[in-house]
C-alpha cells in the first residue's frame, strides 16, 4: 500500500532563483497521508521556497513534485486555482486582504470555492472563536496586532477543512501561551487526517511534540527523522 | 447564477467605496477624458454643419434675362433650363422683385432707389443638386439665347468645397485620434490603481481563486467608475454646450451667420458615446490590466 | 549642497528606472494630455488666423467715381478721403485696370470684352484701419461730391466681426479648459502613482527622513517623467502638424482658401507650453500629491 | 542625580484607537539611560501600540510621554525627523524600501542623517558583516527570507548608533541561533551606553538574560521587575 499513502513526493528538486541564489538543491523525500512535519532550518535555509514550490508560487528549477499521484509541476495554469483550493496555507507575511475584514478575509476562503452563505454565515464566526478573535471580526488587518494577523491567517488556512495544511512559522508573532493553543489547535486537525508541513523555529514546541523533523541547511536535507528533535548538524 | 451575479456587484460596490481615492482619480480622469472628446466632437459637428449650411447659399446659378424677351420667351427658356441635367429647381425673379429686394437691403437709403426707373434685369436662379456640378451646369446655360449674363461664385465655391473635404477628413482624425486618446488615459489610470492593488490580486490568487472569480468585482469597479465618469462628463458637456449655445447662437441662417446646433440634437450621439466609452473602457481596461497580475 | 543635489538627481533617476510601469504610464498621460492641447491650440491659432486673412479681404470700400471728372478733382477726392479718420490707405484703380483685372478673371470668354467701349468707372479702393469703422467711413464717402456709389460688405463685415468674436472667446475658454483638464489628468496619474508608493514613503518618514529630503527625488523624477513626456507630445505635434501642413495648405491667400500657418511658426510656443506644463506639473504634482503621505 | 539619568517617562498614558478598542490604559513608567527593558505580554496586549507611542507613529490619547526632558507628544511636525533620527527601530514589519538593496535601505538611513558617502562605504558593508548579511548586500526585499528581511531591519536600526534602540520582536522570525547571535549583538550594543527597549516573546531569552521586564496585559502594566522573567500573571 505503500505507494498509495503517499501524499507528496519530491524528486530530485532543485530551485535556484533568477538571481543565481541556490535556495534547494537535490531534494528527495516523501511523506504521508496523515503526517504532521517539522521543517527546520536556520534563517534562509530554504524552508519559505520548500512550501512556495509546493503551492506553485515558484516554479521547480529541475525535479518533480508530484501530490496525490499528481506531478503538479506540470498541471496546466487553468487547473491551478483548483490545486490550490485543497490546500491551507499559513504565509510567513501572513497576506491578508487589506480592504477586507477579519470575518471577509476567512470568508473569502469559503467564497472561492462557493460555499453558500448560509454554511458561511455559520462556519467563519466558530472558526474565529477556535483561533481567540471572535471580538475582532469588524477589525481590518492593519488594525490587528501581528500576533492577531497571524491567527486570522491561520483561521483562514484552516477554516475549508484542507487535506493538507502547510505553515510557515505559524507561531512566529504569538506569546508561548498562544502559540501552544494554536498548537493543540493543529494537532487537533492532524488527528482527524489532515496532513501537516508546518516550517518552524520554535524549538521548545519542536522538542515537545516529537513528531518527524526535515531539517535543512543551504538548500539541502540535512536531517530526516521520525520523532525527532529540533538540534540539527550545522 | 444569481448568487454570483449578487456577489460580483456586492464586492464590486464595495471596491469602489474602499478606495476613494482611486474611485475619484478614475471617475475624474474618464469624465475629464470624455469631456475632451464631447468639446472635439461638438465642434466638428457644428462645423460640418456650418459648411453644409455656407453651401446652400452657393449651390446657385442667377441667369440675367435679357430686356426683349417676350413673357412666352421667358417661360421656355424655364422649361429648357429644367431640362439639363443636375438641376434641382428654378425660380424666376421679376425685375421688381429684385429692386423689392435690393430696396430691403439697402435699408435707410432705400429712398435713393425711389422714382427711378427700374435700371434691373428679370433673373432665373437655378438651384444645382450637386455643388460639384455647378460650373458644367453654368458652361450649359451661357450658350441659350435669351439669357445675358451668368453669374455664380466660381472660385468660392471651389475653395468651399476644398475647405469642406478638410473639415470632414480632419474632423474624423481628429475625433479617432481624441477617441484612442482617451482610451489611453483612461486604461493607463486604471492600469494605475490596479497597480497599487496587485498584492491583493496576487493573494487572492495564491489562496486558490479563479482568475474569473477575481475579475468579476473588479468589471463591476470598472462599469460603475466608467459609468460613473461618463454621466459627469455628460452633464458637465450638455450644461456648457447649452450655455455656450445660448450666449453666442443667432438665429439664422445666411452666410457667416453663427448657426450652433442646439443641445437636444446632438445630445443623443454624445450619450450613447461617453456611455460606450466609458463603460467599455472600464470593462476591456480592467480586463486587460489585471493580466498581468492574475499570472500567479 | 552639490552632494545633496547630486543624490537627489542619482536617486530621482533610480525612481523612474526601478518602476518601469509607473513611468511608462505617466510619460503617456503626459504626452497624450499635451498632444490634445497641442493639438486644441493648433486649431485655434490658425482658426484666428484665418479670420484674420480674411478680414483683410473685407476690409475695403470701392468707391465709383463719376464720369465727368477731371484729373484735378480725382486727385482732390484722394486727399479728401485720406482725411477722413480710420481710413490706412486709398488707391485709385482706373476704368482700364478694372477692365484688365475682369478680363482676367473671365479667363477665356474675356474675348467677350474685347473691342468693347469700356463701360466701367474709376475707382478708389479704400482700406479702414479698423474693420468696426468700416460703417463710419462709408458713411461718409457717401457725402462727397463726384462719388457716384459707394461699396462694401456690410452684412459680410458685421457677420465676421461677430464670428472673429467667437472663435476668439472660444478659443481662450477652450484652452484654459484643456489646460485644467491636462493638468488634472497629469497630476491623478501622479496621485496614482505616489498612491502605490505611499508605503515607501511612510517608512522614510519612519526612520527621520525630512519631508524635503523624501521629496527631493520625486520632485525629480517629476522633472524626469514631465519632460520626456513633454519632448514626446512635441515630436508626434511636430511630425502630424507637418503631415497636415504638407498635404492640406493651398499657399494663396484669397478667401476661403486653406491657409495654414507653418509648423516653424508655432513650434516656439508650443515647445514653451509643453515643457512649462510637462515640468511643472511634474513638480507641483509631485509636492501636492506628497503632502498627505509625509503627514506621518 | 534621579532626574537626569531618565531618559524616557510615560505619565498617565492612555492610548484608545479610533475604532473604540483601548490599546494601553494607564501607563506610568520610567526608564533609565543605558537600561535594557522587555516588554512582554499575550498577542494584542499592546507592545508595538507602546512602541508606535514611543515613535510618534500614533498619538496618545491622554498623557504625556517626556524622552530627555521633552513631551514628545507635544514636539511640533517639522522636528519630528530630528527626533526619530536619535532613534534606531527594529519595526515588527520590517518596513524595508521594496525597492532598494538590502545595502542601499541601510545606507538610507545614514543618508537622511547627512553622512558623508566616504562613511557610509564604509559602515554598511561592516553592519551588514555583523547580522550575516554580507552576501546578501544586492538582494532586493522580496528576494530575502524572512529573517534576512528582519536582519536587514537591525541593521538599519543599529548603523547610526543610535542613543535608543526600540526592537519589536526582534527575533520572531529567526532561529535559535540566529536569534542567540543578534541578542549578543544587542547586549553588546546596550553594554557601550545604548539604552534598549525590546518587544518579545521569546521566553528562554528573557529568562536566561535577566534583565528588566515590564509585562502588559490588555493595555496594562501588570509587572515591572528588575532581572524579571517571561512569566507574568494573566
Ligand atoms: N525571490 C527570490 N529571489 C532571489 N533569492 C531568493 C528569493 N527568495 C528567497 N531567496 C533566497 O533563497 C534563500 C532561501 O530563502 P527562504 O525564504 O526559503 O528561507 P527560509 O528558510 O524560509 O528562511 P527564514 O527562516 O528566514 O524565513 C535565501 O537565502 C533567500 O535570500
Ligand atoms: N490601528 C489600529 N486600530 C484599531 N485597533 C488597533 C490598531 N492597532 C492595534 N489595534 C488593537 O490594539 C491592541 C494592541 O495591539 P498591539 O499591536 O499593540 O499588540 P501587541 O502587543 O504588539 O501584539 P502582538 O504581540 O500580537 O504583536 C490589539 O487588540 C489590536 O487589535
Ligand atoms: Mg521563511
Ligand atoms: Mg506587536
Amino acid at each position: 500500500m505503500t505507494g498509495v499513502d503517499i501524499v507528496i513526493e519530491f524528486k530530485d528538486v532543485n530551485k535556484s532563483y533568477k538571481n543565481g541564489k541556490v535556495a534547494l538543491s537535490n531534494i528527495n523525500l516523501k511523506i504521508d497521508k496523515g503526517e504532521f512535519v517539522f521543517l527546520v532550518g536556520s534563517s534562509g535555509a530554504g524552508k519559505s521556497t520548500f512550501i512556495k514550490l509546493l503551492l506553485k508560487e515558484k516554479e521547480v528549477t529541475t525535479g518533480k513534485i508530484i501530490i496525490e499521484g499528481q506531478d503538479i509541476t506540470k498541471i496546466p495554469r487553468r487547473k491551478i486555482p483548483q490545486f490550490r483550493r485543497n490546500i491551507g496555507v499559513v504565509f510567513q507575511d501572513f497576506r491578508l486582504l487589506p480592504n477586507k475584514t477579519v470575518y471577509e478575509n476567512v470568508a473569502f476562503a469559503m467564497e472561492i470555492i462557493g460555499q453558500s452563505s448560509k454554511n458561511i454565515r455559520r462556519r467563519v464566526p466558530f472558526i474565529l472563536g477556535m483561533v481567540g478573535l471572535s471580538d475582532k471580526a469588524k477589525f481590518y488587518p492593519h488594525e490587528l496586532s501581528g500576533g492577531e494577523q497571524q491567527r486570522v491567517s491561520i483561521a483562514r488556512a484552516i477554516v475549508n477543512k484542507p487535506s493538507l495544511l502547510i505553515a510557515d512559522e505559524p507561531t512566529g508573532n504569538l506569546d508561548p501561551s498562544t502559540a501552544k493553543e494554536i498548537m493543540n489547535l493543529l494537532m487537533d486537525i492532524n488527528r482527524r487526517g489532515t496532513t501537516i508541513i508546518m516550517a518552524t523555529h520554535a524549538k521548545d514546541l519542536v522538542d515537545k511534540m516529537r513528531k518527524r523533523v526535515i531539517a535543512l541547511d543551504k538548500g539541502k536535507v540535512v536531517k530526516d527523522e521520525e520523532r525527532g528533535t529540533y538540534n540539527y548538524d550545522k | 447564477m444569481i448568487n454570483s451575479i449578487m456577489y460580483n456587484i456586492k464586492e464590486g460596490v464595495k471596491g469602489v467605496v474602499r478606495n476613494p481615492t482611486m474611485a475619484v482619480v478614475s471617475i475624474g480622469s474618464v469624465a475629464a477624458s470624455l469631456f475632451i472628446l464631447g468639446i472635439i466632437f461638438s465642434i466638428v459637428l457644428n462645423v460640418n454643419n456650418f459648411t453644409m449650411l455656407i453651401q446652400n447659399q452657393f449651390d446657385k446659378v442667377q441667369v440675367y434675362l435679357e430686356k426683349d424677351l417676350s413673357s412666352q420667351d421667358i417661360f421656355n427658356l424655364k422649361n429648357q433650363i429644367e431640362e439639363i441635367d443636375g438641376v434641382k429647381d428654378v425660380t424666376f425673379e421679376s425685375k421688381e422683385d429684385a429692386l423689392n429686394k435690393m430696396k430691403k437691403r439697402w435699408g435707410k437709403e432705400s429712398y435713393l432707389l425711389e422714382g427711378l426707373d427700374n435700371p434691373l434685369q428679370n433673373s432665373y436662379i437655378i438651384e444645382v443638386e450637386e455643388l460639384e456640378d455647378i460650373g458644367k451646369v453654368a458652361e450649359k446655360l451661357k450658350k441659350f439665347n435669351g439669357i445675358e449674363d451668368v453669374r455664380y461664385y466660381r472660385d468660392v465655391v471651389k475653395k468651399l468645397m476644398k475647405f469642406s473635404d478638410l473639415v470632414k477628413t480632419s474632423g474624423i482624425f481628429i475625433i479617432v485620434l481624441l477617441a484612442s486618446l482617451s482610451l489611453f488615459i483612461i486604461s493607463n489610470t486604471i492600469k494605475l490603481a490596479l497597480h497599487s492593488r496587485k498584492k491583493e490580486i496576487n493573494i487572492m490568487k495564491y489562496i486558490g481563486a479563479t482568475d474569473w472569480f477575481i475579475r468579476g468585482p473588479f468589471i463591476i469597479e470598472g462599469i460603475i467608475l466608467g459609468g460613473l465618469g461618463a454621466l459627469l462628463a455628460l452633464c458637465v458637456t450638455y450644461f456648457g454646450y447649452d450655455y455656450f449655445y445660448n450666449k453666442f447662437s443667432v438665429p439664422s441662417y445666411s452666410v457667416f451667420s453663427i448657426y450652433i446646433l442646439p443641445i437636444s440634437s446632438i445630445v443623443d450621439s454624445l450619450f450613447l458615446i461617453f456611455m460606450v466609452m466609458g463603460i467599455g473602457i472600464g470593462i476591456i481596461g480592467s480586463i486587460i490590466s489585471l493580466r498581468r497580475y492574475l499570472k500567479v
